[in-house]
């Protein structure tokens, strides 16, 4: 389909269009990075029945640019026994493996930055960069915890991986598609043409419920670990391995990390939102649907998924290692197969 | 001069005779595969421009992709092989890997 | 097979047991006392920065004595009969030594509680302060006499006045007392010396 | 033999795939300055060596030094977290030395502030113990609890921490008034957290499975090893001073001791030690419960003393159930107003020497699970 | 079983080198034993059928200005009973048999006391300091110990 | 070009636009305290018990940081002993610039009950780090670490960026001219 | 020069460079992660060349899944707890020697390249290579699908097999 973006619309020179439009999301990227590190300071806080931040601003809403000035001024530390090339380079590699991914999200119908047919895919991919990147600085610090930390991880989001591809991937057959404007087409229509309720068509539908429901739990999952959430934080579980993979790291860098790992956050939300949840679609049906609401709709389910990634690491303990492994290879990989056999095979009868 | 068949092609040359360097060089087993990699991608980007330029149309997008899962289980069973080497010399230098058993 | 599912399952509910829980606190009324505006009550017998009251000390030095961690610096000095500013103790009592130095180290305290239980006159009181974190350890050691240098090279120099006097006094009554002594043993050598001579003169 | 002055590593006969990590002192889940030398496989745990002493601040060094009610304070800061039930065996000890009868209110109060400081210390370990989990919130939810706990401290003694409440022959001052109300509220309190913890933290599967089957101490170990309190108890041997060798008026209240009994995995693994303190916790509820019924009203808070306590020549050792497990003091009075050693017996420092044992063979991740059960508290280690 | 019980079977079998017992109540009593022979005692102590002390609550080096001084405190929890073993043994030869492998838990102990008092533990695995750094000189807790002015460039004293 | 020509002229030029960006960062610097988890002895149960919801450090914008990197000031809490203190000195090395310490208590501040027969014990860890606030008590109650944190924080805001290097051009140029 | 070439000759110097640092290096961990520079040039050149299945294929092989397994074979084939692991060369003689032989190589490759009049008839862009890939993969080459597939599952359970820790 052809790629409508408002932004070429705007702007006829080619190119200034093309740097508009790399630059809004990360615009974008910076005020909910802000407004997501706020959001896990007080809905923390609230779950602990605390307070949070209070003093910074009026009930601390400044609290996160307080952080930004402080963290711009922070010394730039680059460890002497660290391998500094590389060292510098893995917080760049890792927010650009963040970023690259914003290259396909389709915030509304008239605003997709670059819509390739398989975005999905893209989304996938450019996820692995990241873990170069974690290697490259856990390797580089020169530090047992890093190193154990960097080891771990990887090892993680590859085994997480597979489980989540393929709760998209059955997404992907319900919708022949997968270029995520199409999937996000695909639902129109109120929330009962959503994916987790098996998409358009007629009340056949019902009996893939279940395993949608249980598709979009797995890729939940899979999710948190890919991002490295709790319960799944092993890499930077502070009771073992000090911060992890960015133990060595402070100042801007560290904020690379911390950016990239709310950026991932958003990503995952993002593409659970498109793929389950109806993308930008309204769930009344036509009612309150439009370019507006589409950015609307999409922003606020898929923040509605960031925080539930929230409150879920503020309630769970963590896992073991091995116990990871367990579940990504025993419990989500066996379920998600059944139900993406289950819903190719809805999808065959068709 | 605008970017032809001939462009990539050289690409790949030199990529090639890189990797193959690299493979006759290097001692470390690991090393070598990754001279290898090389090689392999040189002939992808061979595939690729053949099937933009050179009417291989869609079939050299195919056997890209045999290509690239070629690769993926040659790096498998290689590693593996490495790992075997690794635990039973301690090393994994190739040149000294000449007993069947130990 | 069915421990497996029944694993999963368990699993799956108790995290949504767990996110229930954390959902109602989501709610409930924080418990957070924001201090600098708000304070949380500090019950009167807390046992925070000493005070000391310099009209109530007698000098004692009992609190010295019982500091587990001698934090505690006393010097006391006697008081001259004479002086025409008696200290008095807030009770009316006199006192009968001047504290020129009364100095608490808080940088080595350890608020146990000790030398306000031994404080014969409750002048050394444990108060509800506690915010009096500093930029300087200096700034901890506090003095709490309420002698001014002056006063107290006053007070030396009458006691010491009076030390010399008493001293005198003292060799007075000694010399007068060696001189009586002598005298008598010099009348008795008198009274016993006739009986002698007598004897002799016998 | 004696003379060596380090542990020498040998890195030459470390196999190239085995890793040393020195875990701590500054850790943040190393309980404090603990700091473990740890060799791994892998993610398998090999050896383990603690290295102590990072708060070694000369307790009995100091004790030499200082008159009888003078050490008292200082056995505050042995285990931080229990002064109460610190004191009691000292204070204990001396009195028995000097042959003094408490007064009955004197041994109620006694007997309310020790196990309200088990519950205090019991939630702190539960609390660390879930953080080293991961789960921070069960933290503050035990943390919030804790501070109505030191709240009745602080109103009683005037101090939240370190209490210097016991006296020998007696208590520094009488409760408030309203002291039995404010600690029926915490109990019930208390009961009411420990339920809603349960359900969040205990019993949920993550839980479980990282702390079931971990660490586990078999009986015979146990004793060997001299632990006590709930590591031993953890190992299902029903050992508890307060019933077997009941000092104080322990011997006036009906309650239980929970042992572990292995209902999610093995006897004697982390889980279990971890129920058992909980349990406890209930258990010193309903301790507290009889011990506010039966206690007088009215009374004396302090035996009349001679001005300098001067204990006959001889010597003592007392010992006491603390949260963490038997506190022992071995008093040596030289017939003046200050010992000639006061040694204490460290509950931590005994129930730590254990962890080498038990953490050989699992990951590093369980070994720090497996330090969080033990519960250590290293200003009793050190001392 | 009282204490005097456990001294007279231990006299019986042990003869001279049990030294003596001594009763000073209210404090306890204790049995003073030869060092030489303490390994002996504490497995007949442990393994012997009526004895059966299969926890030792505690050991503590002191000094008593001339000599070192070990103490024992041995509880049995199968028949409730505590005994107090006591040892002494001269200052410029501080050498005692280590019961580390008896109970386990003496390890640690017999590390402290040789780390604060300087009793040497023969037949220890690894007697080296537990609490002071390894680097470590005198024993803190004689009493003729005066603390270094300076260790590793910091100022000790006050 | 404004401002950063501004930048290189004296504070006075560049007066209101420079005092505020000075201001601003102090306020940030001030406002986003992260500290070091570093817990020593008993102060260390009333640092836990400050951060619980009774009194809430994060209201204060502070967040524990595991790692010293990241850390922009370390609270001393508890006794500092001879075999603590060089890890202690190499955590301060490890720690970024602009960097602070609290040293809580009194063992901290001077070795506290310890001083005087501590043989193990290190009198005050300001001999080994600088110190910026002392907090004491022994314990401290959490309020009063709270305060030592205010403190702390109005000296971070009424620290000097500019005016500094403005100050050492004035001595510099006394030098110069003496 | 338009901005087509320039992003080619961009990702060409990449390619090169990269791959020269990953033959020539002396520290391994430089070679395994330059090579993550070369497989993402190669796929910039994909791109170029419209093929963006095998772009996209190309990173999530060969970076997510190929660098990664290298990366983890030079960490549990070498000490790697410091950050200096040197890897040995052969000889200066074998260095020469393959020096002139892939030279040689490259000489003969980048003339016949050059001097051959390929048979060019430049396509129109695919619109979804995906979707002709999907159906060439299970109509004409269905047969070497299914045995790719079957060489894949073999791979893993040798690779598993072989690589298993012996007790």
């Amino acid at each position: 389909m052809e790629t409508t973006n408002f932004v070429y619309n705007l702007i006829p020179n080619e190119t200034i269009a093309i740097i508009v439009i790399s630059v809004i999301p990360l615009i974008f990227l910076i005020v909910y990075a802000l407004l997501a590190i706020l959001g896990e300071l007080k809905i923390s806080a609230w779950i602990q029945e605390r307070l949070g931040p209070m003093r910074t601003g009026p009930w601390g809403i400044l609290q996160p640019i307080a952080e930004v000035v402080k963290l711009i001024q922070k010394e730039d530390l680059t460890p002497d026994s660290a391998n500094k090339p590389l060292f510098n380079l893995a917080p760049y590699i890792i927010f650009m493996g963040a970023y690259a991914s914003f290259a396909v999200i389709p915030f509304s119908r008239y605003f997709v930055p670059s819509g390739i047919n398989i975005g999905l895919f893209y989304i996938f991919a450019v996820g692995s960069i990241a873990v170069i990147g974690i290697v490259m600085g856990g390797w580089a610090s020169n530090n047992k915890y890093s190193l154990l930390g960097a080891m771990r991880s990887v090892a993680q989001i590859i085994s997480y991986e597979i489980p989540g591809a393929m709760a998209i991937l059955s997404v992907a057959v319900l919708a022949s598609s997968l270029d995520l404007e199409k999937i996000n087409i695909a639902q129109e229509g109120g929330i009962w043409n959503w994916f987790i309720f098996g998409g358009q068509g007629s009340w056949s539908k019902i009996w893939v419920f279940p395993f949608t429901l249980v598709l979009s739990l797995i890729y939940l999952v899979a999710s948190l670990a890919e991002t490295n959430r709790t319960p799944f934080d092993i890499p930077e579980g502070e009771s073992e391995l000090v911060a992890g993979y960015h133990t060595e790291y402070s100042g801007m860098k560290f904020a690379m990390f911390f950016f990239a790992e709310y950026a991932n956050m958003f990503v995952v939300a993002a593409v659970l939102t498109i793929t389950f949840f109806g993308g930008w679609n309204s769930p009344f049906g036509n009612f309150m649907q439009g370019p507006g609401w589409d950015v609307f709709w999409f922003i606020s389910k898929a923040f509605f998924f960031v925080i539930l990634q929230i409150w879920l690491r503020w309630t769970l303990p963590r896992l073991r290692v091995d116990q990871l492994m367990y579940v990504g290879w025993k419990v989500l990989l066996p379920f998600s197969f059944i139900c993406f056999l289950f819903i190719s095979l809805f999808k065959m009868i068709n | 001069m605008s970017i032809g068949l001939t462009h990539y092609l050289v690409l790949a040359a030199i990529l090639f005779s890189l990797g193959i360097f690299g493979i006759i060089t290097r001692k470390n087993a690991v090393l070598v595969l990754m001279g290898l990699e090389l090689v392999l991608n040189s002939a992808n980007i061979n595939f690729i421009a053949f099937a933009k330029f050179g009417g291989l149309n869609i079939q050299g997008h195919v056997a890209a992709i045999f290509v690239i899962i070629l690769a993926a289980a040659e790096v498998a069973v290689a590693l593996a092989i490495v790992l075997n080497i690794y635990q039973n010399y301690r090393h994994v230098n190739i040149d000294e890997v000449d007993k069947l058993k130990e | 097979m069915l421990e497996y599912i029944k694993n999963v399952w368990l699993g799956f509910w108790t995290v949504i047991v767990g996110m229930k829980i954390t959902f109602t606190h989501l709610f409930e009324k924080k418990v957070t006392v924001q201090y600098p505006d708000d304070r949380y009550p500090i019950p009167p017998n807390a046992r925070n920065k000493l005070h000391l009251e310099p009209t109530l000390c007698n000098g004692c030095t009992s609190c010295a004595r019982i500091c587990p961690v001698n934090c505690i610096k006393v010097e006391t000095l006697r008081v001259v009969p004479d002086d025409p500013e008696q200290p008095m103790i807030a009770d009316g009592t006199k006192r009968k030594l001047w504290v020129p130095v009364y100095d608490i180290d808080f940088a080595k305290c350890c608020f146990c509680g000790l030398c306000t239980t031994v404080c014969p006159t409750f002048a050394i009181k444990h108060t509800v302060e506690f915010e009096y974190s500093t930029y300087s350890r200096d700034d901890l050691y506090v003095r709490f006499s309420d002698m001014s240098p002056e006063k107290v090279a006053e007070k030396k120099k009458m006691l010491e006045e009076f030390q010399a006097k008493e001293k005198a006094a003292k060799a007075e009554a000694a010399r007068k007392a060696a001189e009586e002594k002598s005298k008598a043993e010099a009348q008795a050598k008198a009274e016993s010396s006739p009986v002698t001579e007598s004897k002799e003169s016998n | 033999m004696g003379e060596k002055k380090r542990i020498e590593l040998d890195y030459s006969k470390i196999e190239s795939d085995r890793m040393r990590l020195n875990v701590g002192p500054q850790h943040p889940s190393t309980h404090g300055v603990l700091r473990l030398e740890v060799e791994l496989d892998g993610e398998i745990v090999t050896e383990v060596v603690p290295h102590i002493g990072y708060l070694h601040r000369c307790f009995e060094k100091h004790a030499e030094k200082m008159t009888y009610p003078q050490v008292i304070p200082y056995i505050d800061r042995m285990d931080y977290v229990t002064s109460m039930n610190n004191e009691l065996p000292y204070v204990m000890a001396i009195e028995k030395m000097l042959g003094i009868e408490v007064p009955e209110k004197v041994q109620y109060i006694r007997v309310i502030m020790c196990e309200l400081n088990r519950i205090a210390s019991h939630q702190i370990a539960v609390a660390t113990f879930g953080l080293d989990a991961g789960a921070f919130t069960p933290f503050l939810y035990f943390f919030r609890d804790r501070e109505y706990i030191l709240a009745i401290f602080e109103k009683a003694s005037g101090a939240r921490l370190l209490f210097n409440y016991f006296w020998i022959g007696g208590l520094a001052a009488d409760v408030h008034p309203t002291f039995k109300e404010d600690v029926l509220a915490i109990v019930k309190q208390v009961r009411k957290t420990n339920k809603e913890i349960e359900d969040l933290l205990i019993y949920n599967k993550i839980f479980i499975e990282r702390t079931a089957n971990v660490g586990i101490l078999p009986p015979d170990v146990a004793i060997n090893y001299a632990c006590s309190g709930p590591v031993l108890r953890g190992s299902g041997v029903k050992f508890d001073l307060r019933k077997n060798e009941p000092y104080s008026i322990y011997d006036r209240f009906d309650f239980d001791i929970p042992v572990g009994m292995g209902e999610v995995g093995t006897v004697g693994d982390c889980w279990d030690r971890n129920i058992v303190r909980m349990r406890e916790m209930e258990q010193s509820c309903r301790i507290i419960e009889q011990a506010i019924e039966q206690m007088p009203n009215e009374g004396d808070v302090q035996e009349k003393l001679p001005k300098k306590i001067k204990p006959p020549k001889g010597d003592i050792y007392m010992r006491a159930e603390n949260p963490k497990g038997d506190l022992g003091f071995y008093i040596v009075s030289n017939g003046t107003d200050k010992p000639e050693r006061v040694k204490a017996r460290g509950t931590s420092f005994v129930n730590l020497s254990v962890l080498p044992e038990i953490s050989k063979g699992y990951m590093f991740a369980d070994l720090i699970l497996i330090l969080g059960s033990i519960d250590i508290v290293l200003g009793e280690v050190d001392r | 079983m009282t204490i005097n019980e456990i001294y007279e079977q231990l006299k019986e079998e042990y003869g001279d080198s049990i030294i003596e017992l001594i009763e000073n109540p209210p404090c306890d009593s204790s049995i003073i034993v030869k060092a030489e022979s303490i390994f002996d005692i504490c497995h007949t102590l442990r393994d012997k059928p009526g004895f059966e002390f299969d926890y030792l609550m505690c050991l503590s080096g002191l000094d008593l200005g001339e000599n070192l001084s070990a103490v024992y405190h041995l509880y049995s929890m199968k028949h409730s009973h505590k005994v107090v073993l006591k040892t002494i043994v001269p200052k410029d030869n501080p050498k005692i048999p280590s019961v580390e492998k008896i109970w386990r838990t003496a390890d640690w102990h017999e590390r402290e006391a040789y780390d604060l008092i300087g009793i040497i533990f023969e037949g220890h695995h690894n007697l080296i300091r537990i609490l002071c750094p390894y680097d470590w000189e005198g024993y803190p807790l004689r009493k003729d110990y005066k603390e270094p002015e300076y260790y590793h460039e910091m100022k000790v004293p006050y | 070009m404004g401002l950063l020509n501004k930048l290189n002229q004296p504070y006075e030029a560049g007066g209101i636009i420079l005092g505020t960006f000075e201001d601003i960062l102090n306020w940030g610097r001030a406002r986003s305290d992260w500290y070091l988890h570093f817990g020593l002895a008993c102060c260390a149960i009333e640092f836990m018990a400050m951060n619980a919801s009774h009194f809430d450090f994060m209201r204060f914008g502070t967040i524990p940081r595991a790692t010293p990197r990241q850390a922009d000031f370390i609270m001393i809490t508890g006794t500092v002993t001879l075999k603590m203190a060089e890890r202690i000195k190499k955590l301060w090395e490890q720690m970024a610039e602009p960097k602070y310490c609290i040293s809580v208590g009194s063992c901290a501040n001077c070795g506290g009950p310890y001083w005087e027969h501590g043989y193990h014990v290190l009198k005050g860890v300001d001999r080994i780090i600088p110190v910026h606030v002392y907090v004491p008590g022994c314990p401290p109650r959490p309020e009063a670490f709270q305060d030592g944190m205010i403190k702390l924080q109005k000296m971070i805001k009424e620290e000097a960026i500019f005016r500094k290097r403005k100050k050492l051009e004035e001595e510099t140029k006394i030098e110069l001219s003496a | 020069m338009d901005i087509f070439s320039i992003v080619f000759y961009l990702f060409a110097v990449i390619i090169v460079v990269s791959a020269a640092i990953v033959v020539m290096s002396k520290n391994i961990m430089y070679s395994a992660f330059s090579l993550l520079f070369t497989f993402f040039g190669v796929a910039g050149i994909y791109v170029l060349l419209n093929a963006d299945f095998i772009a996209v294929t190309q990173i999530m092989i060969y970076i997510g899944g190929i660098l990664i397994l290298i990366i983890f074979g030079v960490m549990l084939t070498s000490r790697i707890t410091g950050v200096d692991i040197k890897s040995g060369t052969t000889g200066k003689v074998q260095i020469a020697f393959a020096g002139v032989i892939s030279l040689v190589i490259a000489i003969t490759l980048i003339f016949l390249f050059a001097n051959t009049k390929w048979f060019t008839s430049e396509l129109k862009p695919h619109q979804s290579t995906i979707e002709d890939i999907g159906k060439e993969l299970l109509t004409n080459y269905l047969l070497a699908f299914e045995v790719a597939s079957v060489l894949l599952l073999i791979a893993i359970i040798g690779a598993a097999f072989i690589a298993r820790r012996k007790s």
